[in-house]
């Protein structure tokens, strides 16, 4: 009995030019309608202008790159062939513990620098509030997590549920006085509401129908708050929303009559950072209570349902779950972490508009969740960093920052299509981990 | 392990941003380079470039060169937010933006938490009646605009039936509203009151609304890519109409999407730069470099003098004293006199009413 | 009444548009199971390839319009052929057999990076080019009202037609189509049987790409002006009518797009205009809560 | 449950004149049938004879077209089973059931399969999650509690050293058996299982007849079997019911319904040439 | 010599499935592989498509290496599957699952081939302008055999055939393999959990356990051999 072990043979310098040579090819005949011809206007009409020097260039490009590229992956797979003929696989238990390990030290990690973070930029705006961006949109994921990663309904129109949460506030703060602490349970509970609301009529429907319904929810949640002017201001939103205060102290160079500000009360020179840190440090602690609400309901009852409702809901009814409650519960409960984001968004940018919650904001979240890896806690943390700082890098290339980002989603999805960190941890162990190997061993 | 150098690595980045560059003298523009309006964002770099040319040519400000940051908030309030505190990291002294209201808005204030000094063009009268200090607006605003639209319609249209119509956004809504305030001040009702949403392709519905209520005259808020769109189909459906707009109308593309039913326009706007003969060495030179000097493309070159001469008359660069200086001046620009009023406003915003005629827009005779 | 018949003509004209567009939602979804959120952008791509063809056509003086519009649509199915077989074979094969929602996600990234890439090289202004098939019948002639129907009208609603039924019969009748039913219901098997997978569902994605790019010409002709952000809300429309129809069922796609198409037309002729899209969405639920697989889709028998 | 054991009615489930159609088919054609307290009934009968249809309508998974179906459930009194809603016919009436094509959640572990099944007594205990999430001891207790529960039934079908174990990814018969231990985990009164032994080999199938009859005779669970596994049928049921073509063609104890010639007609089929006395070793003869 | 496989090794996502499997069929054979749930039966068959592919080894059909060939291409050579579970496209009618049966075999075959299965399976003569999905497990299995049968295959694979199948049916099934074999000379490998009558129609056997080899013979052998009595033919005591 032979064991002839197969590596898939390397490709000779011929083949790698064939299909270097066809990948060039597929590249010129997308690149010659658009980059080899372009229309440009020569006085109200138009006239197609030829730019075959730069077709030639991009094909000359893509043959390089694909080269490179082909060449990259062989050697990475050769890598890899060396590594598992090196040492025996490790087995299920051995791999969960490991992934579960830099979970967890990555989660540390993570929290480490997201305290010190102001402490280190504390006179810079920017990455302040690039970081305050990324926390909000880990709050998001973590509130859809529980829909689609969890419960497992996907959902296109969640920025509906971060809109109420933003609105209710705007309006609760600018026509009512509320404070930011007092808007904050209402909202949430309306955004629940919302949830609710939404989640009654499609209970049956599944997959695609379900998504295409919570998109036109998400629609339809937009053009009324276009539409309806009296109530939301339309297309002008509103503006000078208030900023949270702290504890009663306002973030401004000077107080009104009898009250005091921040910098006054502390005796510190008044700065713009202050206000800044604050917001990041407020959301820092909203996002960890997140997560503990999160992490805590997974362990539940109510969490474990929810993942069951994924997994089989036909058995969920058969083992005595009423799947109504589970899925309203999922929505609700994600509508609600979706609409204190939106508080919080409307109280940091203090002005919102039906712009900011157009379908791609929601593609984005859903993009964060599915890229982390659905369910995962930090997997989103990981998502909502990239897709968040993705585009802030792409600054730097001006016009082909969008592009780039495109790019990047689908390479993402690519390298990784069960999302960056798809391990999942059970939420209950009879056998704790150590022993889990032993145990096994001795079953055999 | 290698996701903790990837986090590691995104947060060394993140620092890499911070670093100013403060050997010159940095301005920015800031707009939708990318997205629905990048178009628009196009004209305002075109501009902006040119003028910083110029001025360093001259020899700069206050014998600093200017470095111009250009910033892409793609018309999204949250991006224009995280514009705006990239700018203020690379420690800019003034800015030309945003362009929609809507990102104008929210940025303005983080550009007031960082004293720094902006000339907009965007046309929500939000933009200037929060009271910030540091805002000021180079264009007129759409009451203005309104006013002197709608009371152009109803002066000339008297008898005929006329809708007012608008995109849906905050600049569009806010302009058709004036409009058709303005008109009902002067005693004309308007006929239909309706919404489109931008992106859509297919008025065809719209227009036979407007046959069915016999209107043929249309008061427009919104973007000129509708406008192009409204008219083709209106021609094609047999229907006469008469378009009045406001300063979105001065993009050329309305003529090569429209075709001749762009004479058929009429829109208001600040008194033509490119008649203005100061600005007409400047006019000569965009054509010299193959760029229409339309729409918003000397008004950021205005933006750019009117820092300069703010810059001179401070003889500083600090906050306060531009701040101090830009309320007190008069400034000549290729736009024509500036001076501002304690909100922010110019205080001479004097629209007119244009037509376009065989590919060029005139005042309406 | 001349108004109401002028509306309906509009209507269907506009949702013969949606239709011819979700047949190719419907079709790539029947056999992959996922929503192609690019297909509104490869339908934007044919369009831009359809006004350079047109102004190419222009400067070299044809003005034979059967001959140019041949001409338009063969260049524009070629070209969007191969972007719908590109997109294929970069986003969505590699992720074959992963979870449901990577290739949507792919998918969304795709369509960004489509947007993009035609704005970089095709600059950000709308592209318009001159009318090419003007004037039409003018049907009934009220005093009021003159109900009319433009040729290009009639081109859309005939051609919509037209590749509805060929397609239906298509997928209905021949081996392909077997082939291609076969991938969507079990494509294991569909192997085991001899059926190259890959190629299958290659092929299909171009055929999706071949009607959006039909869709990309009709578009270009009928309103003349094309910019690089038309894929996203028609994309979504066209989907909105596929689900409306039943998803995977063609002569679904062009009912869902009809209804759409007058919902819409109906809706902003004698309401608010500006609701028009919640009454679109509020209507699909109300269609989903009562079938919750369409108009036309299989009834889904709960397998139990 | 042995409190309940003791003083059981004779019959607990009795479907009379159930009818079950789908436009126009007809899966369920006047269908009358007892099934006995703390007893194992076998429903046998040929692939699509409505076997399965009859057990959809008797977990609320179906609505029956006509016809009743009366449970005496030894807490709750008479219940009718046709008017509930699937998750109330396992919730309250305590029937539960196992599917043909096993349905585990594959993903979640054999221990937390289980948990779930246990998941409306916890979720009293965690009073709407707020108990769960502030970790009260009531809430404590009773997780706790579930866990023993699943533990038991994981160590009485020997597969506790699977326990945290994705159950996706275990093998065709043990996730048979774990689909038995879960549905156990509802506390069962009546137990419906459908086609346990199917891929099991003659030996899993023994072990699975020793756990029915041990689940019936010591527990009191009543149990109700579609299985086209002879060696499985026979062997322990008290009765067995005949379907074909959605009516019944014969009842009465396993030997009637051996010996009866329209079920040899129509399901168990002629011994023809080669393998008749083959035939009698895998169907019956093993029962010795 | 039909089919070889020698020492193929394969993997299934993390699982080695297959380790070093050694089997042959010769021409005009019916070979039957026993083993326990998990043992690989199906992982092997499904190799011999290239899916999952094997890892190791090399597998010969025809006097042709097919280790590297593609799947739909290896089906096209003339091996023909009877999956477990029996995969009828559920949405397609009982004609149409017989057509993509004869998607890539002569078309000038075909009237005769779809006379000969009538012929054989009167039920799916009656049943032909139904849908796949409303047939009942017998039916289905006999549309699968159909199927398979309708590319005219060199070697016929069975997965499984007897499963969740009633008594009635399982003997059809069984008398099927016989005839084709003895009548049409058809080359069958046959995976069955139903050992014992597995066994007696085979000509020979093997025994997977733990994705090896373990035992190989004829059907008489095995079926003697008091291993193969203890864990496959016989329940325990309970």
């Amino acid at each position: 009995m032979s064991t002839v072990v197969f590596a898939r043979h390397a490709m000779t310098a011929a083949e790698r030019l064939r299909d270097a040579g066809w990948v060039a090819f597929v590249g010129f005949i997308l690149g010659v309608p658009l980059i080899g011809l372009t229309t440009v206007d020569v006085g109200g009409r138009l006239a197609v202008n030829t730019r075959f020097g730069l077709l030639a260039a991009t094909v000359a490009a893509v043959f390089a790159g694909r080269l490179l590229l082909r060449w990259g992956l062989d050697q990475a797979r050769e890598r890899k062939q060396a590594r598992s003929a090196a040492g025996a696989p490790a087995s299920a238990d051995e791999r969960a513990q490991g992934a579960q390990k830099v979970v967890t030290v990555l989660g540390w990690i993570a929290l480490g620098a997201a305290v010190a973070l102001p402490i280190f930029y504390s006179d810079n705006r920017y990455v302040v509030d690039t970081a305050t961006t990324v926390l909000i949109y880990v709050m998001l994921g973590w509130g859809l997590n529980v829909v689609v990663g969890l419960a497992g309904l996907l959902d296109l129109g969640y920025v509906a549920f971060y809109a109420v949460g933003a609105y209710s506030y705007a309006l609760l703060s600018t026509q009512y006085g509320w404070s930011f602490w007092e808007a904050l349970p209402v909202s949430g509970a309306l955004a629940a509401g919302f949830g609710i609301l939404l989640g009654y009529p499609i209970l049956r429907l599944r997959g695609d129908y379900l998504a295409i319904v919570t998109l036109g929810f998400g629609e339809i949640i937009r053009v009324i708050l276009v539409n309806w002017t009296e109530f939301s201001g339309g297309p002008n939103g509103i503006s000078s929303i208030p900023r949270p205060s702290f504890f009663g102290l306002d973030f401004a160079r000077s107080a009104p009559e009898g009250e005091q500000t921040f910098a006054g009360f502390f005796g510190l020179d008044f700065s713009p950072m202050h206000r800044l840190i604050f917001l990041y440090y407020l959301i820092l602690v909203l996002a960890l209570l997140t997560h503990a609400f999160v992490s805590r309901l997974r362990k539940l009852p109510v969490g474990r349902a929810w993942e069951a409702l994924r997994e089989d809901e036909i058995a969920c009814r058969a083992m005595g779950m009423n799947t109504t409650n589970i899925k309203l519960s999922a929505f609700a409960i994600g509508a609600m972490l979706g609409g204190f984001a939106g508080v919080f968004f409307a109280a940091r940018q203090g002005f919102i508009s039906p712009e900011s919650f157009t379908f791609a904001e929601s593609a984005i979240i859903l993009a964060i969740v599915v890229l982390g890896g659905m369910g995962s806690q930090m997997g989103v943390v990981l998502a909502a960093t990239l897709l968040v700082l993705i585009p802030e890098f792409g600054r730097n290339f001006a016009e082909y920052r969008m592009l780039l980002f495109g790019a990047a989603m689908v390479l993402i999805m690519i390298w990784k299509p069960g999302g960056l960190l798809s391990h999942r941890e059970p939420t209950v162990r009879l056998n704790p981990l150590g022993r889990a190997g032993a145990a096994r061993e001795a079953a055999r | 392990m290698k996701k903790q150098t990837l986090l590691a690595a995104a947060l060394l980045a993140l620092g890499g941003f911070s670093g100013a560059a403060l050997a010159d003298l940095t301005v920015a523009i800031a707009g939708p380079m990318t997205g629905q309006y990048a178009s628009a964002g196009d004209q305002i770099r075109k501009g902006a470039e040119m003028a910083i040319a110029d001025i360093n040519a001259r020899g700069g400000v206050l014998g600093q060169k200017l470095k111009l940051e250009v910033g892409d908030d793609a018309c999204d309030p949250k991006q224009a937010v995280s514009v705006a505190n990239t700018m203020v990291n690379k420690g800019i002294v003034y800015m030309h933006g945003h362009w929609c209201s809507s990102s104008t808005i929210p940025a303005s204030d983080v550009y007031a938490d960082a004293d720094i000094l902006v000339a907009t063009v965007s046309t929500n009268p939000q933009v200037t009646e929060r009271g910030l200090p540091n805002v000021f607006r180079i264009m007129g605003r759409d009451d203005q605009q309104g006013l002197v639209a709608g009371g152009y319609i109803a002066d000339n249209f008297k008898d005929r039936k006329v809708a007012v119509v608008d995109d849906k956004s905050a600049y569009g809504k806010g302009l058709a509203d004036e409009m058709a305030k303005a008109m009902s001040d002067k005693g004309l009702k308007p006929s239909l009151r309706e919404s489109i949403t931008a992106g859509e392709r297919d008025y065809s519905s719209l227009i036979a609304k407007f046959k069915q209520a016999g209107v043929d005259v249309m008061a427009f808020g919104g973007y000129h890519t509708e406008v192009a769109l409204i008219l083709r189909q209106a021609q094609a459906a047999g229907l006469q109409l008469t378009v009045m707009g406001g300063d979105t109308m001065t993009n050329a593309e309305l003529v090569t999407a429209a075709g001749p039913a762009a004479d058929n326009v009429l829109f208001t706007f600040s008194p033509d730069a490119r008649k203005n003969p100061d600005a007409a060495p400047v006019v000569e030179k965009f054509r010299a470099a193959k760029v229409e000097p339309e729409g918003y493309v000397l008004y950021a070159y205005a933006a750019m003098q009117l820092f300069e001469q703010v810059a001179t008359a401070a003889n500083s660069t600090k906050y306060a004293d531009l701040e101090k200086a830009m309320r007190g001046g008069n400034f000549k620009t290729v736009i024509g006199d500036l001076a501002f009023g304690p909100k922010g406003d110019l205080n001479v915003p004097g629209f007119v009413v244009y037509r376009w005629q065989g590919g060029q827009y005139d005042y309406v005779k | 009444m001349a108004y109401a018949l002028q509306q309906l003509i509009n209507g269907l004209t506009l949702g013969a548009m949606y239709g011819l567009i979700a047949i190719g939602y419907t079709m790539v979804y029947g056999i992959i199971g996922m929503i192609n959120f690019a297909h509104g952008d490869i339908f934007m791509v044919s369009a831009f390839i359809a006004v350079t063809a047109f102004t190419l056509l222009a400067a070299a003086d044809v003005t034979s319009i059967p001959l140019a519009l041949s001409f338009v649509l063969i260049v524009a199915i070629f070209f969007t052929s191969a972007y719908g077989w590109a997109v294929e074979r970069t986003a969505y094969r590699p992720l074959r057999g992963s979870t449901r929602l990577a290739p949507l996600i792919s998918a969304i990234g795709m369509s960004i990076f489509l947007q993009n890439t035609v704005q970089l090289t095709q600059g950000a202004r709308v592209k318009p080019i001159p009318p090419v098939l003007e004037g039409g019948l003018v049907l009934w002639d009220t005093p009021a009202f003159a109900v009319q129907i433009s040729w290009s009208q009639m081109l859309i609603i005939v051609t919509t037609v037209t590749l509805m039924v060929a397609f239906t019969w298509m997928i209905t009748q021949t081996p392909f189509g077997r082939q291609q039913r076969s991938c969507e219901q079990d494509r294991t098997m569909a192997a085991l049987l001899g059926v190259n997978v890959d190629r299958t569902i290659s092929l299909t994605f171009m055929l999706g790409a071949a009607l959006a790019a039909v869709a990309g010409v009709m578009v270009t002709v009928y309103y003349g002006v094309v910019d690089f952000f038309i894929g996203f809300l028609v994309g979504i429309k066209a989907f909105t009518a596929a689900v409306l129809g039943g998803i995977g069922s063609l002569p679904g796609a062009m009912l869902g797009g009809l209804l759409i198409g007058l919902i819409e037309s109906f809706w902003a002729a004698y309401l608010w205009a500006e609701y028009k899209d919640v009454a679109t969405f509020g209507i699909l639920c109300l269609v989903l809560m009562l079938r919750p697989s369409g108009l036309l889709g299989r009834p889904e028998v709960e397998k139990v | 449950m042995n409190a309940a054991a003791l003083n059981t009615p004779a019959t607990l489930l009795s479907v009379q004149k159930l009818t079950m159609r789908f436009g126009g088919l007809v899966a369920i054609d006047d269908l009358s049938l007892d099934v006995p307290a703390a007893s194992i009934t076998g429903i046998i009968g040929p692939n699509g004879a409505g076997k399965t249809t009859l057990f959809n309508c008797l977990t609320g998974f179906y609505k029956p077209t006509t016809g009743s179906l009366r449970l005496a459930h030894p807490q709750h009194g008479e219940m009718r089973l046709e008017a509930l809603p699937s998750h109330r016919v396992a919730r309250d009436a305590q029937v539960v059931r196992t599917f043909q094509n096993i349905r585990l959640f594959p993903k979640m572990t054999v221990l937390e399969n289980l948990i779930v099944a246990q998941h409306n007594v916890l979720q009293r205990a965690s009073k709407f999650s707020i108990a769960g999430l502030l970790g009260l001891p009531g809430y404590r207790q009773a997780e706790q509690e579930a866990i023993e529960r699943a533990a038991t039934w994981l160590k009485r079908l020997r597969l506790e050293h699977l326990a945290d174990h994705a159950a996706g990814a275990l093998p065709y018969g043990i996730q048979r058996r774990i689909e038995i231990a879960r549905a156990l985990c509802v506390d069962p009164v009546l137990l419906c299982l459908d086609e346990p032994a199917a891929g099991l080999n003659p030996r899993e199938s023994a072990e699975l007849n020793a756990l029915l009859l041990y689940l019936c005779r010591e527990l009191g669970i009543a149990i109700l079997l579609i299985e086209h596994d002879m060696s499985v049928v026979m062997n322990v049921s008290d009765h067995i019911g005949v379907i074909s073509y959605g009516r019944k063609i014969a009842e009465g104890t396993p030997e009637q319904v051996r010996n009866d010639p329209e079920v040899v007609k129509a399901y168990l089929g002629e011994d023809d040439d080669e393998d008749a006395q083959d035939t009698a070793v895998t169907t019956g003869g093993a029962t010795a | 010599m039909m089919l070889t496989m020698e020492g193929v090794h394969a993997h299934y996502g993390h699982i080695h499935a297959l380790r070093g499997i050694d089997v042959e069929v010769q021409v005009g054979e019916i070979v039957t592989l026993i083993g326990a749930n998990g043992a690989g039966k199906s992982t092997l068959m499904m190799s011999l498509f290239g899916n999952p592919r094997a890892s190791a080894g090399r597998i010969v059909f025809d006097g042709e290496d097919i280790t590297r060939v593609h799947t739909h291409e290896i089906a096209r050579r003339g091996i023909a599957l009877v999956p477990e579970g029996r995969r009828i496209f559920p949405r397609m009618t009982v004609m149409e699952n017989l057509q993509m049966g004869a998607a890539h075999a002569d078309p000038a075959n075909y009237d005769a081939d779809l006379a000969r299965m009538f012929a054989m399976f009167p039920i799916l003569e009656q049943r032909q302008s139904q849908r796949g999905g409303t047939l009942s497990g017998g039916e289905q299995q006999m549309l699968a055999i159909a199927r398979a049968l309708m590319s005219r295959p060199k070697l016929l694979l069975l997965d499984e055939p007897s499963l969740g199948l009633a008594p009635i049916y399982i003997r059809k099934v069984f008398q099927i393999v016989r005839e084709l074999n003895r009548d049409h000379g058809m080359t069958i490998l046959l995976v069955e959990q139903n050992a014992n009558q597995a066994l007696r129609v085979a000509h020979r056997g093997y025994v997977l356990q733990h994705g090896e080899i373990t035992l190989a013979g004829t059907g008489a052998e095995l079926l003697a051999s008091p291993e193969v009595r203890a864990a496959y033919l016989e329940g325990g005591h309970g």
